[in-house]
């Protein structure tokens, strides 16, 4: 075991993945010589060169329809996004060619694609680069959609990914690149569709998406000192999600609550919401309460992006007030 | 615009693509029928007019080469080798069809003979047929892609983001443009400034040509060398094909307002079939009973599909969920 | 009164407002002397000439962004994409600049403009023409989605919409499109975040959408041979989202049935059932039950795309299931 | 290239010209160091080394014409009329700032006069000017529309599609391309197999020319002819200026190994600034204690715009929801 960052962890991943299969390929904004705006290919491009990290024009959706199609004979492509925004463009070919080729071809074409790109709000980044998107992927069939919290997770995690014959999203909420933590040596691959207990308690469950997941823990340290006792489940993966170790906290918790800085109509939450009071009605003792962004485009000023984020502060009060129902 | 060379195909050759537009032709006009009875349940795009491009193009390639293809996308799949049987089954329907029932028309896939698909969406193939290109290149491989599409798609964002990559990093596949002159019922005169696909593909520094898209031979010799230079590493050709359909956007639809009635019977003339076949006949390459043959043999082929067709059964709803994922 | 079809209904709104405000203009494939895929625009382009009913080339995404551009300035532009579907190459221009440049304005700026296309399974219509989209699109602040199903609410909807300052998605499935209706000889308007009860009942409550009334309504005349009696909203537009009628049904019925042809993750079905517990949880006798379309490309096979989306004897079996509880 | 031509601008237009330069230099440099002491919480690309370009197309516009920018936006904003306090106010996030602190370096909007935003996304800003000359043009006034954009922007979709629109409806707009031959690290010359971007739209059909971007007084002249031929429903022009951005892509970035010390050396004493203060000087158009004057009133001006930046309200976190829809 090693202390590693997030970032190191995915680079780490994408290295050795890229080393034992030479279909393995990056295309993207300055993944080539400049290591990615975010890092996630410093030093690939000397050992792999131009061919396996291509750098490309301002394309995105260009690029993401080229590697579908490299996807169908053989190539095995990550497609680096840099800010996951820039999909956007690519939507149509993700949604009417990527996700969908593999079941129009009767099983015979396989489509081994990852796509990868930051998400969320936070240092100012401002509305064009704060985007997080993934309830719009989860609601496509044929994707799978990865959204890790720590080092360890989006280490294992990226491996299932680009192994994978499924086009797999795989985000990293810009808040967690820095967040260490331990990393075993050896190989390990982590499987889609398991969520993980990330803290066991008795008194409420709280599910909690990416960077939510440490700031909910920030809230459950404090909430501790009162002798209160929470249960956090990180899905890990949003599409498949695991909502059967949802509800088995539920069953014995009895309250739950999502914590989600995306906006709140039509999200995750809601999925997991609906989803945990058909099936564990009688367990719960109270309804189910969900604390997301502020609807509205992300503001600029520190101030303003502040309000519009849950954070340790505002999701201790909402589980006080889910325990006071 | 590249003029029909003299050929150096042998006459056995020559057959083969007689066959090959006339299967495409009988197959369309079946599908037109069945299409009017009701036993097509989706929409209906034919290539009546343009068969020698699609045609032309394929006799060139190998089985593992690769073509990606667009709405109208019968005559890529027929001549990329997909069979009238599994062809028309799939746009009545049948399980038995290329894409076992899943797709209809627009959705023909068969990557056993390298049809990796047609499309719905109009501009996709070129970005799909560029990245089979950047795997074939990246394994080493000799391999081709194609990507066909209209004059539709020239407009598009996906042309000139394709396009532009094909040439940046040398990739081994071809463009070609199916140059129709109308997308749906809209002119390309009334929305390009510029008259030619082809002077707009230049702008990206790769070889770019028209070619006559109803001489199946000019065709053919425009994809022969483009296929060359794919295949030894020399990177992408573009080839503008000028054609014309003859039938009407997609069965079912009007076909007047937009162009006259003297300009679709001016090219109907022009038919890439009827060429062929007096080229055949005037060189002496062919008796005409020989072609008479061919096309009896054909007819029989595409009615033999219609039965098979007909006769398939509907794929089973229960099945309706299976691979959507991989796993 | 008259009765008209949806397709009549929505050209006459068109047509008024056009008439109303010059300013007012159509761009898409087909809709100027061809009168539109679906008819939309007959007869227009003789009236209003080539600037108001711009045929375009093939650019979704470029006149989305050009119409958003238009709408800045005082133009009032309808951008009609024919099939839906096609609307996805824009996404990068509705989501980073149509839905949030009165907010980044300060509100300094407005952004009238209307998206309309055809959604929904039907016809063989296969994967890439059947798409319903609308839970993407509501989960997008700055956006309005309206998904009518009569002729009544379509009228109205759409003069609202190309008079709302805000853009607006009108959305419709077509199999709405025959669908006949009285209409009022006189203008009106409906306003939007208003759902209809369009059967009232006492058993259950089934909130539809779209085509889904149609198929719900069916299968209430049935269950109301053997003395079942449900009561059927439709809520006209899901962004805004009007729960409130939900609850006042769902106090009187005590359970909730979703209908929906799209699919279930994140869907609008998910978010009404999140709120409805949410907000109703001690009105409610049963967990509430969503039936959606099936987690899969849309197949062409007749049998295949039957078998995707909820009908009559779906929806009626899923009611009894409900009142079982 | 067009040639500058000998200019018909009088005296006190040129240092308006020189005023308007000096001022996005300045600004520029104060919102540099600002950035580095953490007051600047976002992202800040800086116009340094391209100033001749806004400057030499904006003078030719009208308060009610319109332009739209890029996430290099500070210097089109400024020459569009948005005043040093109210753009340095919205880079520091305050409620004084052009978007009330809403926007950032990225996101300036001055619809008041003419600016209709700064956009983080490359390639928006193409469509959107597009669009407004479009209701320019409905409506029957003759007002223009100016898109800037990069080069990093030629090969996106929007470039495609929009240059294209423009040019086939014969719009009241400017594409101006602001080529400083890199986008990001990524040379243009990598990405384009063509060298000239006025080459590539030259295939849309409209009147494309190559301009020196560091030249204000070419930029000016080029400009005013394609504003009066979009103002007299003559259609869209396109500017290729050719530039160099001599700080990074943006601050805090690395800027090396992509391009080398000589070259961003040569760039810097190609500065537009003082190519035009030379000129001044030399013509004896103005003396140099003018010129002089003039620098110092920037600098006053833009130290009094630092002061209110920094002395500014942040904005209120109850506003927050406000405008996300009209009513
Ligand atoms: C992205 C997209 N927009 C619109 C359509 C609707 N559509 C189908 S075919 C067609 C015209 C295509 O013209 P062209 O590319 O010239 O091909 P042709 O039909 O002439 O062979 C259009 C607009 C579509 N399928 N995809
Ligand atoms: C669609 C999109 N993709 C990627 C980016 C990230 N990005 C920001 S600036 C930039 C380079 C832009 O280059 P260019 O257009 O030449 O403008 P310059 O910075 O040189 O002024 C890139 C890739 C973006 N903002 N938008
Ligand atoms: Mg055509
Ligand atoms: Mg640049």
């Amino acid at each position: 075991m090693r202390e590693l960052t997030f970032s190191t962890a995915t680079r780490e991943a994408l290295t050795e993945e890229m080393e034992r299969d030479p279909a393995v390929f990056v295309m993207g904004e300055g993944i080539g010589e400049r290591g990615g705006n975010w890092g996630t290919t410093v030093g690939l491009f000397e050992r792999f060169g131009p061919m396996r990290l291509r750098d490309t024009p301002i394309v995105e959706r260009g690029f993401t329809g080229l590697c579908t199609g490299a996807a169908l004979v053989g190539g095995r492509p990550v497609v680096d996004f840099m800010f996951l925004d820039f999909l956007l463009d690519g939507m149509g070919e993700i949604i009417n060619q990527t996700a969908k080729l593999q079941y129009m071809s009767n099983g015979r074409l396989t489509m081994p694609i990852v796509f990868r790109g930051c998400i969320g709000v936070g240092h100012s980044a401002a509305t064009h680069h704060s985007g997080n998107y993934y309830p719009m992927l989860a609601h496509v069939p044929g994707l799978r959609v990865v959204v890790p919290s720590s080092p360890y997770d989006a280490k294992g995690l990226l491996k299932t990914a680009i192994r994978s014959n499924d086009p797999v999203f795989f985000l990293e909420h810009k808040s967690v690149l820095g967040v260490k933590g331990q990393v075993p040596d050896d190989e390990y691959l982590i499987p889609f569709g398991e969520a993980a207990v990330v803290r066991e308690g008795r008194d409420a469950t709280v599910v909690a998406i990416g960077w939510m997941v440490h700031q909910t823990l920030k809230s459950c340290d404090e909430l501790a000192k009162d002798g209160v006792s929470i249960e956090v489940i990180d899905p890990r993966t949003i599409s498949p999600l695991d909502t059967d170790t949802m509800l088995a906290s539920v069953k014995k918790t009895g309250r739950l609550l999502i914590v989600d800085e995306d906006y709140g109509p039509c999200s995750v939450g809601a999925e997991i919401a609906a989803q945990v009071t058909a099936k564990g009605f009688d367990d719960l003792d109270a309804p189910i309460m969900r604390i997301n962004g502020a609807f509205t485009p992300v503001p600029y000023a520190p101030p303003l992006e502040a309000a519009v984020v849950p954070n340790p502060t505002s999701i201790a009060l909402a589980i006080r007030d889910l325990l006071a129902e | 615009m590249l003029s029909a060379p003299s050929t150096s195909l042998s006459t056995s050759e020559l057959l083969s693509l007689y066959r090959k537009m006339v299967q495409i032709r009988r197959t369309e006009e079946q599908l037109a029928r069945a299409h009017q009875s009701g036993a097509i349940p989706g929409a209906c795009h034919t290539y009546v007019g343009e068969e020698a491009i699609a045609t032309g193009v394929c006799a060139n390639l190998r089985a593992d080469d690769v073509i990606f293809s667009t709405h109208r996308g019968h005559g890529h799949a027929l001549a990329k080798g997909v069979t009238p049987r599994a062809m028309m089954a799939e746009l009545f329907g049948r399980v038995t069809g290329v894409s076992a029932g899943r797709g209809g028309s627009m959705h023909l896939f068969s990557p056993e003979v390298g049809l990796m698909g047609t499309s719905g969406v109009v501009g996709p193939s070129i970005l799909l047929a560029t990245g089979a290109a950047y795997t074939f290149k990246l394994l080493g491989t000799d391999r081709v892609s194609v990507a066909f599409f209209g004059d539709g798609a020239v407009n598009n964002g996906a042309f000139h983001e394709g396009v532009n990559m094909g040439a940046i990093w040398d990739l081994p596949v071809l463009y070609i443009c199916e140059n129709n002159q109308y997308a749906t019922e809209v002119p390309f005169a009334s929305v390009s400034k510029t008259t030619d696909v082809a002077e707009r593909a230049r702008a990206y520094g790769l070889p770019s040509y028209v070619v006559d898209g109803n001489d199946v031979l000019a065709v053919h010799a425009a994809a022969a060398e483009a296929v060359r230079r794919a295949r030894a590493g020399e990177g992408p050709t573009f080839l503008e094909c000028k054609t014309y359909r003859t039938r009407s956007h997609s069965e079912g639809m009007r076909d007047a307002g937009y162009r006259t009635a003297e300009e679709v019977e001016e090219w109907k003339n022009r038919s890439p079939i009827t060429k062929l076949r007096e080229y055949l006949i005037s060189e002496r390459l062919a008796p005409e009973e020989e072609l008479a043959r061919v096309e009896a043999e054909v007819e029989a082929e595409v009615d033999d599909a219609r039965q098979f067709a007909t006769s398939s059964p509907w794929p089973d709803p229960a099945t309706v969920l299976d691979h959507v994922y991989s796993a």
